[in-house]
């Protein structure tokens, strides 16, 4: 009973943020002259329309998913890790090089390239956490500028010396990685891949880390008071080490799966610029660290854009209108309007109670 | 079936409809502008319902490209290298389909492929700037450091070295395809290294390679449309390429039923890239800086390329 | 009469911290207040000084009604009030921290070398002079606290509240604090006194007012009372003295041999310890706090490294081991700071219970969900914790209910040794009294408990020896049946005599 | 060498450093009290856009820089309405914050202007560029100071008058004292939700100017995203300079130097990629060098506090 009423109490939040983003959206879509119920309509059919637009939410909420993971794992732990950007770069990079390069068998090259996928972005972020325990460098920024680092230094492995000199070699990418080592689809003619049904799994495996495990019960301890956590016998250096390399690996599956499963490739920008690490810190925030909550919300956010395409191709209201819901639901949503609102109302009551 | 709704729910006759899919955002990019201006009056002329799409990231493209096939369009039409990926795998997957992709080749019997040798392009504008600079030194604001632009910087740079082996070339990249502030601060730096000719070849970028041009007084060029229009006194030249025709093109020979798949491959032979003043009338004035006699030598130039005399190499077929 | 606070009550919620008070003050009088944690006697003087509103009640100040809104208008109105935390701001300096609010300014421009004149002036004038240009985060607490007066003086305050000034002082700068107090009530200066020491309230005061549980139990002139007669009122009733058997010391579970470690600002923190816990006896450590408890504590724990010298669990060496090492090689810790260091309030009441015990519940690396919290709710039943459930979180629970968690958690650890560090502060006599039983049951079960404590009625009562420290020392042991409250004090002072 | 340090190379740090001057000043003034600004390169953003729209409007650059600021101005108020009223988590609030001006601005951009990508009048006229009357003639001093627009030499000025403010004027001090303990300062009657308010504000301006710096100083017009991560920057400068108007102008001056470096650097046969991660290496480096971690701890305890 009580555990339903925390529960509830819960989800008042992100609902009020939720309806406070609906209606920025609907401001919007008002201001470029267009019908509201009919423009969200178009939006809920472009996202789960039929089975084939449900898939391609999905599809897009795949590296949201894990990116989102990644970071609630690391915010757990009490660290602001912002390097996902980068993270799902360099695991990209490496998931893709070495799809193309290691010899063998293409399911055990695909799942070789995983995990270097995770391997490479476990170290960038771990690289973070150093630079953070052993000399003080603060975190949040940091992983800020290993962003940039990483970006540029992907850009220049596949514009020189990985570069895809097959076909129009125009662009910076590297040559497309053989079918065997593809993640397979889970439809024909349709974008999910396997890597969602990881990324659900990873959801799962993180929340059953966190919330049942000795390592994922010390992580969650050391994030909610890390002097507690120190008292009780915590290593803090150590916990922070793992939290972050778990966190960078789920961003650099993240990369992994994109290429692996999606784009065949790594290609420059194609991570960047579809914002997935960002959405990815978004749907942490709005899940307040939930594993699973992120994994759900990382598909609110999904649908969010996959709604907006749709949104676009069949009205005349902008792509953006989608970019602006989902900013005003994360900007309200860690703001006590629910609570301190739910409280004035009790205070009151008891109040009125005893005088 | 869905088709079927389309057709009954249509006028008496069934109105073709096609959509062009693009992998970016149109923006102000004039490669991809002018070919939606083709793309739509095609459209308008032969009675055809034409919706353009968007995109701002591979993967979104993807999916607009299969929502697109979704929603039963007649020919799809795309652009660029960067729907190359997608379009390979969504057109395979429907062969009953017809596709087109203009600036790059899909070799595939339902994908028509239209490419274009910008090089060829970028060869006359290097040569026009060789033979009008007077300080020997010409510059070009580049968008990114990446292979496809390669397709500017050298085509430029071997007509440069063609005509005035002495001329300096500076080359700079942006990083990126919306930095105006920054594209222009590299055109205030070549010019400060004595630049008095600086190319524009930064997308989006551009218009601050222009903007530094009319504060300092040195001579730029634009690319894909006449940009000289925009400035005539600074934006002297303009390297052009004909996406709009192409798209046209590809939209009437559908609706006349002479679409056929392969590929085709315009250049300056077919009047597909180009230089204002050389290969085709510009409605502003030519800058003396320019001159009509530089203007008669490059002519002769675009002449050889034409009859096969100077073969431009391709940058990216090294 | 100066002021008069007339029928006051203050309710938070359905709680009624304080009902139905009445309390004046005498111009030049020093007043204490006193009464038992949570009495209401902060809330009291909050709402004096603008801070809270009462619920009901009427405040006058020289006859006149008033009501403050906010701490400025109680400034207005000559109020001034010393915080029981310092309300002080380290990298600024003294002068900066004193005439903060009333900056004399020329312009808009801060006149620093003015705000110096006017400290220095202050100082001379009654006679508590300060470095004005020193960072406060320089000074030690005593200076501080010096600080804190000078700036309630500095905004004109007639009527000066002291909110526990000596809780963190040496005795030595209690004697000049007190000193200081008098001589300002000379000048004119009224004084409302709070504190839990009722022998400084002896030495000063001249009126005490006594709350309980909200209410007023009685005022009295100094000269008519004494100390036992003040408790009585603050508590309801006689204290009873536990019933304690004497202890059956057996062999040592804690050494500490020669631990040093260096503090802030090249003094160290802890100076050449030597001390011992044998199993089956209570060891109190007494002193003021600040003078190396903690840091003891932490190195026993392992929380800090000791720069030199050995400690040595049930004869194992495990000086500067990790936390976790010490822990299980028998170590319970009720901390001193619940929420620093004994919680996590964010997390709920099991997730805290398990602290310690979750190597021991688990398979696998996988946590017994059911033993865990199977184990908390027998807490929360042999306790009496008040909680909603096992699931609330710890941040809703009372202080002295979270330390009832806190408690239960390390009694429960089943080690040899136990270290309880303020283990009944904020509590309630009830919950104290199960804490002290539970302590002295562990004593009787044959485990060493090291008490630290700054109530040295509690460290008279538990304890079989007591050590008193005293700047990062040992400044004396005293076997606890022998020892008395003066020669503890004095040990606590500074004296250095053994006895 | 030589040719790698020329005037005009000063002269492009002057220009580059501005705007992260500019916004990373205001981000030092919310670290000042208390609040940890993430949001400045969404500030900015908006400020570059609403120049834009305030020139187009008015036709006017003064009217435009002024338009700019009013609507910065809202939007910080909008953060300090849900850090401070609503408690919410600031940093939380800022990274939505910076969301929110991305999709904002391309959808203003659409529903204002009617284009995508980028707006652009060739007509329209941008700041002026100031030539200083005496300085203009001294040979090489003249080429670096002097020919930039009012903004950048704002900037400068601000410096000084915010370190003197901050440190000097007896408003500034009680500022000081937001940050330093708002418990306290609350305790002795200072106002401390209005002067988060007004420092906050004050951000807005000041991101407020550096937009209108980006989008009608070094250029006249405005592009989709056209910050490119110069907020975040400003918030790397905000950090090293420790809140500290003179510190955050040394940091400042370091990354425009670095970039303006960076671009005479792609002269030389490096990548361009190694070019433009110069920058953002050296900042590690010169974190490593500078961390007086009480700035540093102001971010980490508003990020501690998240969950
Ligand atoms: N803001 C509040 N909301 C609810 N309860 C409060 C609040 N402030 C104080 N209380 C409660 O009022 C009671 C009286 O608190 P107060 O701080 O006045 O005690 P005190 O006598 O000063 O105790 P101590 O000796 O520990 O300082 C306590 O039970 C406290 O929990
Ligand atoms: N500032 C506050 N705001 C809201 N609630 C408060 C505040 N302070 C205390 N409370 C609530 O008031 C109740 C009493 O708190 P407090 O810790 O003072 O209890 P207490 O009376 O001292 O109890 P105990 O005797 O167990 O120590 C608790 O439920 C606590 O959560
Ligand atoms: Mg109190
Ligand atoms: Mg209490």
């Amino acid at each position: 009973m009580n555990r339903v009423k925390e529960t509830l109490r819960g989800l008042v939040q992100p609902v009020l943020a939720i309806l406070i983003g609906l209606l920025a959206g609907a401001v919007a879509i008002l201001v470029v002259g267009g019908n509201v119920l009919d423009t969200y309509a178009e939006m809920w059919k472009g996202a789960f329309g039929n089975f084939y637009f449900f898939t391609n939410t999905l599809a897009r909420s795949t590296p949201i998913i894990l990116a989102g993971l990644g970071v609630a794992l690391a915010f757990r732990a009490g660290f602001f890790n912002m390097g996902a950007e980068g993270q799902m770069i360099l695991g990209g990079l490496s998931a893709a090089l070495t799809a193309l390069y290691l010899p063998g068998p293409g399911w055990f090259v695909c799942i070789a390239a995983i995990v270097a996928g995770i391997l490479a972005g476990g170290i960038w972020s771990v690289f973070a956490g150093w630079l953070d325990a052993r000399f003080g460098m603060n975190l949040l920024i940091t992983t800020l500028l290993l962003n940039y680092i990483a970006i540029y230094f992907g850009g220049y492995m596949v514009s020189y010396p990985f570069k895809d000199r097959t076909g129009s070699a125009a662009m910076a990418q590297t040559p497309m990685i053989d079918q065997a080592v593809w993640l397979p689809k889970l439809f024909q003619g349709m974008g999910l891949h396997a890597g969602f049904i990881i990324a659900i799994v990873a959801a799962i495996l993180i929340y059953w880390f966190t919330h049942k495990t000795v390592t994922g019960y010390e992580i969650r301890m050391l994030g909610s008071n890390p002097s507690f956590a120190t008292y009780g016998g915590v290593r803090r250096i150590r916990m922070m080490m793992l939290s972050m390399v778990i966190s960078g690996g789920l961003a650099g599956l993240a990369g992994a799966g994109e290429v692996l499963g999606t784009q065949y490739r790594f290609l420059d920008g194609s991570l960047s610029s579809a914002s997935y690490a960002w959405s990815g810190i978004m749907a942490t925030l709005l899940a307040r660290s939930h594993p699973l909550g992120t994994a759900v919300a990382a598909i609110l956010l999904a649908a969010l854009q996959t709604g907006a395409m749709g949104m676009e191709r069949n009205t005349d209201v902008p792509l953006e209108v989608g970019s602006v819901i989902q900013a005003v639901l994360t900007l309200f949503v860690s703001a006590q309007i629910g609570y301190s609102f739910l409280k004035r109302r009790k205070e009151k009551k008891s109040n009125a109670a005893t005088v | 079936s869905k088709d079927e709704q389309s057709a009954q729910g249509g006028e008496s006759e069934k109105s073709l409809r096609m959509a062009l899919v693009l992998p970016e955002k149109i923006g102000v990019n004039p490669f991809f502008v002018q070919m939606d201006e083709g793309f739509k009056k095609a459209g308008e002329e032969f009675k055809v319902d034409t919706k353009t799409i968007e995109s701002t990231d591979p993967a979104a493209f993807e999916q607009n490209l299969r929502a697109a096939v979704a929603e039963n369009y007649d020919l799809i039409i795309t652009a660029t290298f960067q729907a190359e990926d997608a379009l390979k795998k969504v057109a395979a997957e429907n062969p009953d389909k017809s596709f087109a992709i203009v600036d790059t080749t899909v070799d595939l019997p339902n994908v028509r492929s239209v490419g274009f040798r910008e090089y060829e392009g970028a060869y006359l504008l290097g040569a026009a700037a060789g033979l009008s600079t007077k300080t020997d030194k010409v510059g070009m604001i580049a968008a990114m450091d990446v292979p496809l632009i390669k397709k500017y910087t050298e085509g430029f740079k071997a007509g440069l070295e063609s005509v005035n082996p002495d001329a300096e070339f500076l080359v700079n990249y942006v990083g990126g395809f919306n930095d105006v502030a920054k594209a222009k601060e590299l055109a205030l730096v070549q010019f400060g290294k004595g630049a008095d000719f600086i190319a524009g070849a930064s997308a989006v970028g551009d218009l601050g390679v222009f903007e530094a041009a009319k504060e300092k007084g040195f001579y730029t060029s634009g690319q894909d449309t006449d940009r000289t229009v925009e400035d005539p006194e600074h934006i002297v030249l303009s390297q052009l390429k004909s996406t709009d025709t192409v798209a046209y093109q590809t939209v009437k020979d559908f609706v006349e039923g002479n679409f056929q798949a392969g590929a085709v491959n315009y250049g300056l032979k077919e009047d597909g890239v180009g230089l204002t003043f050389v290969t085709r009338d510009s409605e502003s004035a030519l800058s003396d800086f320019v001159g009509q006699e530089v203007i008669d030598k490059v002519k002769a130039i675009n002449e050889d390329i034409v009859s096969g005399k100077i073969v431009v190499k391709d940058p990216l077929q090294q | 009469m100066l002021l008069e606070m007339d029928q006051i009550t203050k309710k938070y919620g359905g709680f009624t911290a304080n009902r139905d008070i009445r309390f004046n003050l005498r111009e030049g009088e020093i007043h204490a207040l006193v009464g038992e944690n949570g009495a209401g006697k902060t809330t009291l003087m909050r709402m004096l000084y603008g801070m809270e509103q009462p619920t009901s009640g009427t405040i006058k100040v020289r006859g006149r009604e008033v009501s403050f809104a906010t701490p400025s208008q109680a400034m207005a109105s000559g109020i001034g009030m010393v915080h029981q935390h310092f309300m002080l701001f380290p990298s600024f300096t003294v002068a900066e921290n004193i005439v903060i609010g009333r900056e004399p300014a020329a312009a808009g421009v801060f006149d620093r070398k003015q705000a110096a004149a006017q400290v220095n002036e202050l100082g001379r004038k009654y006679g508590m002079p300060v470095d004005p240009w020193k960072k406060v985060s320089e000074c030690p607490l005593g200076l501080q606290q010096r600080v804190e007066i000078l700036k309630v003086l500095h905004q004109g305050a007639d009527i000066i509240i002291l909110d526990e000034p000596s809780a963190v002082l040496t005795p030595l700068e209690v004697k000049e604090l007190l000193a200081n107090m008098k001589s300002l009530a000379k000048l004119g200066k009224t004084f409302v006194l709070i504190t839990h020491k009722l022998q400084e309230v002896m030495d000063v005061a001249d009126r005490i007012t006594v709350l309980r549980d909200g209410q007023v139990t009685g005022t009295l002139e100094a000269k008519d009372t004494n100390v036992e007669e003040l408790s009585r009122l603050m508590v309801g009733r006689e204290l009873v003295r536990l019933n304690k058997q004497p202890s059956v010391p057996a062999e040592a579970v804690l050494q500490v041999d020669g631990v040093s470690l260096s503090g802030a600002k090249d003094r160290s923190a802890l100076k050449d310890i030597h001390m011992e816990v044998r199993k089956g006896e209570v060891v109190g450590i007494a002193g003021i706090s600040g003078n190396g408890q903690s840091e003891l504590i932490q190195v026993i724990a392992g929380l800090r490294n000791a720069d030199s010298g050995r400690i040595l669990l049930s004869g194992q060496d495990t000086t500067n081991w990790p936390v976790r090492r010490i822990r299980e090689h028998g170590l319970a810790h009720i901390p001193e700071d619940r929420y620093m260091w004994g919680a996590a309030k964010d997390a709920s009441v099991r997730e805290n219970g398990l602290m310690g015990h979750h190597h021991r519940l688990q398979t696998r690396g996988v946590i017994k969900a059911k033993a865990a919290r199977a184990m908390v709710e027998g807490w929360i039943k042999q306790f009496s914790i008040k909680t909603g459930s096992a699931e609330t979180k710890a941040q809703f629970l009372s202080g002295g209910n979270l330390q009832k968690l806190i408690a239960a958690r390390e009694f429960a650890q089943d080690a040899p040794f136990l270290i309880a560090a303020e283990p009944t502060r904020g509590v309630d006599i009830g919950a104290m009294e199960t804490i002290h039983a539970e302590l002295l049951r562990k004593r009787n079960e044959g485990a060493g408990v090291l008490l630290v404590s700054s109530e040295l009625s509690e460290i008279l009562q538990l304890s079989d020896r007591v050590i008193v420290m005293y700047e990062g020392e040992i400044a004396g042991e005293l076997k606890a049946d022998e020892a008395t409250e003066e020669q503890i004090s004095l040990l606590m002072a500074g004296g250095k005599e053994r006895i | 060498m030589q040719q790698l340090f020329d005037a005009a190379m000063f002269g492009s740090t002057l220009r580059i450093m501005t705007p992260i001057l500019l916004a990373a000043l205001g981000g030092a003034l919310c670290s000042r009290v208390g609040l940890f600004n993430v949001g400045l390169e969404g500030l900015v953003l908006i400020g570059a856009f609403s120049a834009i729209v305030g020139n187009y409007l008015f036709g006017n650059v003064l009217l435009a820089v002024l338009f700019s600021i009013i609507i910065v101005m809202l939007f910080s108020a909008l953060f300090a309405f849900i850090s401070i009223n609503l408690k919410a988590n600031a940093i939380v609030v800022g990274i939505s914050l910076n969301f929110l001006a991305t999709g904002l601005t391309t959808f203003a951009l659409r529903a204002i202007f009617d284009v995508k990508g980028a707006y652009y009048d060739k007509d329209m006229v941008g700041l002026p560029k100031w030539d200083i009357p005496l300085i203009k003639d001294i040979p090489w001093v003249g080429d670096v100071i002097s020919g930039h627009s009012p903004l950048v030499y704002l900037g400068i000025i601000l410096v000084i008058a915010l370190q003197f403010y901050l440190f000097k004027s007896v408003s500034g001090f009680r500022l000081r004292s937001v940050g330093e303990n708002p418990i306290a300062a609350q305790s002795i009657g200072i106002k401390v939700r209005g002067i988060q308010y007004g420092a906050v504000l004050m951000c807005g301006i000041l991101c407020a100017l550096a937009g209108a710096q980006l989008s009608l100083g070094q250029v006249t017009m405005f592009t989709e995203g056209m910050t490119a991560g110069r907020g975040f920057i400003a918030l790397v400068a905000t950090m090293l300079g420790q809140a500290n108007p003179l510190g955050v102008m040394g940091s400042s001056v370091l990354f425009g130097f670095m970039e303006a470096l960076s671009i005479r650097l792609q002269g030389f046969s490096l990548p361009t990629h190694f070019t433009l991660m110069l920058p953002y290496i050296l900042t590690l480096v010169a974190m490593f060098f500078f961390k007086d971690r009480t700035y540093a701890q102001d971010a980490l305890k508003a990020g501690g506090s998240s969950r």
